[in-house]
């Protein structure tokens, strides 16, 4: 496997921030827009360091950063149309972040006080998904609902490389070609599926899946987040003209643990990560920015400084996160009433008033 | 429609709602052209076209998968799965998705999905083709399940589990497809009774039986057997599984004193536990024996030439019926 | 997608009979082998026709014809040897006749008299497999298990081209390429899935599907028997050198309904059918072997009354195979001693007991 | 091994069926340099290589399925599934081939395979990491289903369930992964006690409590307090699920005439729901009050801030008991 993406790799912006040009892929962007995409970095990774250190602090249960992923997730996100609408897996703050998400309302989930975390609808974003690979199928089923309202929305599915081996997997990949459905793959491959490097899950680059099932598969440079808007707003347009599916590779790492739970000194080498830290996401925008004079110490210190009031903001929300109504978890098992779950939410609450003024 | 056998009774149910809800879609393997390897979803194709009927590559996962992701975006899902036996390959999504959707994104995304699921046993068919898995969805909160037992009831129920906005599996009993009845298809949907109530289909005084499904015509007619020898059965249609109408069953159990629970899927941790536990809890001073179960043995559904033998029938509901007695 | 097969398609004796070469595939078979191939085809389409009418005269429950598919199911099974194991679906009447399981054992399941019908180990060839792509994994990992035991034998595992879009077979895919397990995959694309075409399952021919995970694809005219053979045995011989699994899809059409339940004029036009019968595997090798005077009328006469013989024995065997003791149920359930098993089956014997001399 | 965690005597158990049988096998995600997410596998491959203790893809279905093919190759496969919400999409090839192979076969592909699965909540984890599923399991025949609720139980139950030619279900109560107990690691599993048993882990006269895996520890806690009171309970520690030892259950009742049954698992179609049946059935006479059964609800695990409030704690054990010494 190649380490360094080979040959194939789409990048526009090298890790030495360098503009570089691709015969099929490009962007144009405003400074501002530029500008617009260094914050959206910036912040998120200041989102994922400050959940995880409320992890490490106990107001969270467990955290799954996205530190390094930061370019695949926000250059994937700021592809997409108001109407298009994403499907992510558990680590997708970068996306989150694109879709309006409140960085807070990514937080319960973690801390423990839902399942959930916002509207699906609200933000054209579906919530969290834990169970490896399951999503994808329901971005095509959406997708699918998508071309029956004569939309022309598309649907963006985030997975991992490890998710490639699930069955559900597959079959979206065979759904979406069948059907010819409006739905850009995303996979983030960050090399790692917990402790298993990419070697147990597939023998040749992942992008290269798509071949067998008949679309279009291509491997961007995930670090680039200019690569990545360019490949990804490219997808999205193909899905729309109605030319059906795309797999993207975003060829990442995962600078950090899997979770909090996780301890990688275990199974990888430091060396590896030493080399990716030379291909972080924002230190190449930042040099880009700055050396063609879009953007100077004030404006970076500007960020900087968003970013810490924005820590503080996460921080405190989090902190003063209700813990749920006991009696909560009985609300919406179903959405008409049901017998048995009224009759258990009746039993407990009489069972916890018999309990009243003492420790329940 | 005079004379309907179940099989028509829900093509017809489907055909309603298709009509009634532009939102609603059909999807399954073989269910366009074929109509289904049933003949349920005959000429639905035809007259709805292939992007509301439509034949779904080979797949159980991917079907109920994608009913998932057509269902937040607004649609009424009803997916077919071809045999009981081929549930197993969706069972992650059931669980995990169907299931929890709603729970989980506190009413944002409800799943208004429909799973059809012919299944039982009785028509001479290889293994797989004649299981009766409900119990495995009914332990499972979240979701409901129903299954009728004679053609009006599934006209009618098919509706209601399609309008119902929670997801619904609907077993369908393969081997009463066949069976008739008259159907008033002007029915209402709304004010027929609702699909979670049991429905006691003979009165009677001496004992009771709850049955569903393909049980029902089964245990009227060891009632009827019985009724020459001056037991008079009280016989119940549970026809929704989960929820269970405990009440209905407590209420009758209260006057006759003893239950007997007739299913065809294994009694090891089928329905009738739970049935038995909850009756021998609310009716414990009225129970004058413990609830006595008949179904399916701990084993694999048996070749085809040996499921007589492993399907209850009137004489083992009987035999239920005596030991019962008995006490 | 191509009717014919397209240009990828290998082929070493054209439906009119007349020998190909290929650039990288060919057998070299003497006349008596030759004459071997032609008998087994023979000899198992008039197994499945006989199978056929006794369905219909109401001795089988159901009968899942073989039609038309003879030549990929026996050039295939004819290509393994001892030591090798096979995974079919339900429909290789061709692959279980190759590894020497009587047609009579093949009734049973289909007569409701056991959900098995002959041994596993004893033939090297799995029971038949009725939920669609389970069995793909299962050779996966019985060539694992190869691998372990240091042997150079491998596995061959059936499916239609509807089990492509299950999720176990493109697990079975990605196992097998991560492991490099010695297993063929042998997709008999008959066209159809009950009713639903090809198209219902891809966009992109089926051999393709290999490109995907990183392991080759071949496509191969499934009604020439000696195509068949030559690539089977190439694969498998790969598989042994420890190049790992291959994808042959097999080019061919069921001539016949789905099982005797099915009712193809609901779903398919009569054209089709025609025009694959000009393409019949039987045919093309009965006429190259008498026109190379490899065999005589006299040849194929006896051929055809070996075919009248079998059948009869297979008629006269189905018609007396005795129904199962009603215990039998009980047996086996559990390999070691199952108290509740135990239970049932003394309640049972006693229920049954009580019924003595009555109509049970 | 003195005081060791339950999380290092299965380990050590699986060391000793490495050893002593070379055709016993690991798979599953992570068993390897991580030596699984709860270290169970720690230090495994190391010993015995990647051929016999293999990190897996990504795939639940595939692990289970490419374990079939190697148990009819003569293996003896260990299969992790990292956590309980995880094993659904294994559940075709579990409930399809790994439980039905041996009947199919008369007994020539026997599934000697075990699927070691951490279970149940009280972790403080995220949606699908707590789920109890056993009762799937259980009401499928073709499986057994056993649960260990001590280290030293752990350390021999897991050589019994790799030893059984039967496939079992191998439960491993999550949050006592860290409880700790001297372990005799020269103990003979073939002379220990059989996993398909229970045992009265406290002998009492006034009530019986049965349960197992996680809630063992929980509901002796429960006696320990009750004794306080005066109220002797007699707890049960079922260890085997399927087959169920109902007999054991059945001699306590008979003698006090009481039964309460504890799990995490939702009481609706629980296994409580089956013993409760059974109990009812063979000491109808002796039964003092209903079977109560105290479980998780019908919902689907909660967020974690509520799971104290979902599982059955101490609290709620004693109300189980009241309830039905109440009667
Ligand atoms: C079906 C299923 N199996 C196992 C797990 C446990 N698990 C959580 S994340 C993970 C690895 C995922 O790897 P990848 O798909 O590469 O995504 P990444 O975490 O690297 O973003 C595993 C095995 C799960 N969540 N779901
Ligand atoms: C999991 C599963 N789903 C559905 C079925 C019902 N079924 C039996 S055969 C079949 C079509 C199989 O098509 P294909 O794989 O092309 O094989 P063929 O029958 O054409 O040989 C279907 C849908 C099944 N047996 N298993
Ligand atoms: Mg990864
Ligand atoms: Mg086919």
């Amino acid at each position: 496997m190649t380490a360094d993406g080979g040959p194939e790799l789409v990048q526009l912006l090298t890790p030495e921030g360098e503009r570089v040009h691709h015969p099929e892929y490009d962007v144009d962007l405003s400074d501002e827009q530029l500008r617009g995409l260094y914050r959206d970095l910036v912040l998120v990774r200041r989102v994922d360091s400050e959940a995880t250190a409320l992890q490490r602090q106990g107001e969270l249960g467990l955290w799954a950063q996205c530190i390094g992923q930061e370019a695949a997730q926000v250059g994937s996100g700021r592809a997409l149309l108001p109407g298009d609408f994403a499907f992510p897996t558990y680590r997708e703050h970068g996306v989150a972040w694109a879709r309006g998400v409140q960085p807070l309302q990514l937080l319960g989930l973690f801390r423990g006080v839902t399942n959930g975390g916002w509207d699906p609808h609200e933000h054209n974003m579906a919530l969290y998904t834990i169970v490896i690979g399951d999503q994808t199928l329901h971005a095509v089923g959406y997708a699918m609902g998508m071309q029956r309202d004569g939309s022309d929305d598309a649907t963006i599915c985030y997975f991992g490389d490890g998710a490639t081996s699930q069955g559900d997997v597959n079959e979206a990949f065979v759904f979406s070609a069948v059907y010819n459905a409006p739905v850009v793959f995303f996979c983030q491959n960050n090399q790692w599926a917990i402790s298993e490097p990419l070697e147990r899950q597939t023998r040749i680059p992942l992008y290269r899946r798509a071949d067998g099932f008949g679309f279009p598969g291509v491997r961007v440079d995930g670090n680039d987040v200019l690569a990545v808007l360019a490949v990804t707003s490219a997808a999205l347009q193909a899905a729309r003209e109605g030319q059906g599916p795309t797999l993207i590779e975003a060829f990442t790492y995962r600078m950090g643990a899997h979770t909090t739970s996780d301890d990688p000194t275990r199974y990888r080498v430091s060396a590896d990560l030493e080399a990716w830290k030379l291909k972080d996401p924002i230190e190449r925008l930042r040099v880009y920015l700055a050396r063609n004079g879009w953007a100077d110490h004030d404006y970076f210190d500007a960020i900087d400084a968003e970013a810490e009031t924005l820590a503080i903001h996460l921080r405190e929300g989090c902190r003063s996160m209700p813990n749920p109504e006991k009696t909560s978890m009985f609300d919406h098992v179903y959405a008409a009433p049901h017998p048995l779950v009224e009759a258990e939410r009746a039993e407990f609450a009489a069972y916890h008033a018999s309990f009243a003024g003492g420790e329940h | 429609m005079a004379a309907t056998t179940m099989a028509k009774a829900i093509n017809a149910g489907l055909r309603k709602a298709l009509e009634n809800d532009p939102k609603v879609l059909l999807m399954g393997e073989d269910i366009g052209k074929l109509g289904g390897v049933f003949r349920v979803t005959d000429g639905l194709q035809k007259d709805f076209g292939e992007a509301r009927v439509i034949d779904s590559p080979l797949a159980e996962s991917g079907i109920v998968g994608t009913a998932v992701g057509l269902a937040m975006r607004g649609f009424r899902p009803v997916v077919e799965i071809q045999f009981d036996g081929f549930v197993f390959p969706a069972f992650d999504q059931i669980v995990t998705q169907v299931a929890k959707h709603n729970a989980r994104s506190a009413g944002r995304t409800p799943m208004p999905i429909t799973i059809r699921i012919p299944y039982g046993g009785g028509i001479g068919a290889v293994e797989h083709h004649s299981e009766s898995p409900e119990a495995y969805f009914a332990h499972t909160a979240g979701l409901r399940v129903i299954s009728p037992s004679n053609p009006l009831d599934a006209f009618v129920m098919v509706q209601q589990a399609i309008a119902c906005p929670d997801p619904v599996i609907f077993f369908e009993p393969k081997r009463r497809y066949w069976d008739k009845a008259d159907i008033d298809e002007s029915i209402d949907i709304a004010s027929a009774p609702s699909p979670f109530q049991a429905r006691v289909v003979r009165p009677g005084s001496s004992i009771t039986v709850a049955c569903y499904g393909p049980m029902v015509r089964t245990v009227l007619e060891a009632a009827t057997a019985a009724a020459a020898d001056g037991t008079d059965i009280e016989v119940i249609d549970l026809r929704t599984i989960s929820p269970l109408d405990v009440e209905t069953v407590a209420a009758s159990v209260r006057r006759t004193g003893r239950l007997v629970v007739v299913h065809e899927a294994p009694v090891f941790l089928g329905l009738g536990a739970e049935l038995a536990a909850r009756i021998t809890e609310q009716c414990f001073y009225s129970l004058e024996a413990p609830v006595i179960r008949v179904g399916g043995y701990h084993t694999p559904y048996p070749p085809s030439r040996l499921e007589e033998d492993y399907l209850p029938d009137l004489d083992r509901v009987l035999d239920g019926v005596d030991r019962a007695l008995a006490f």
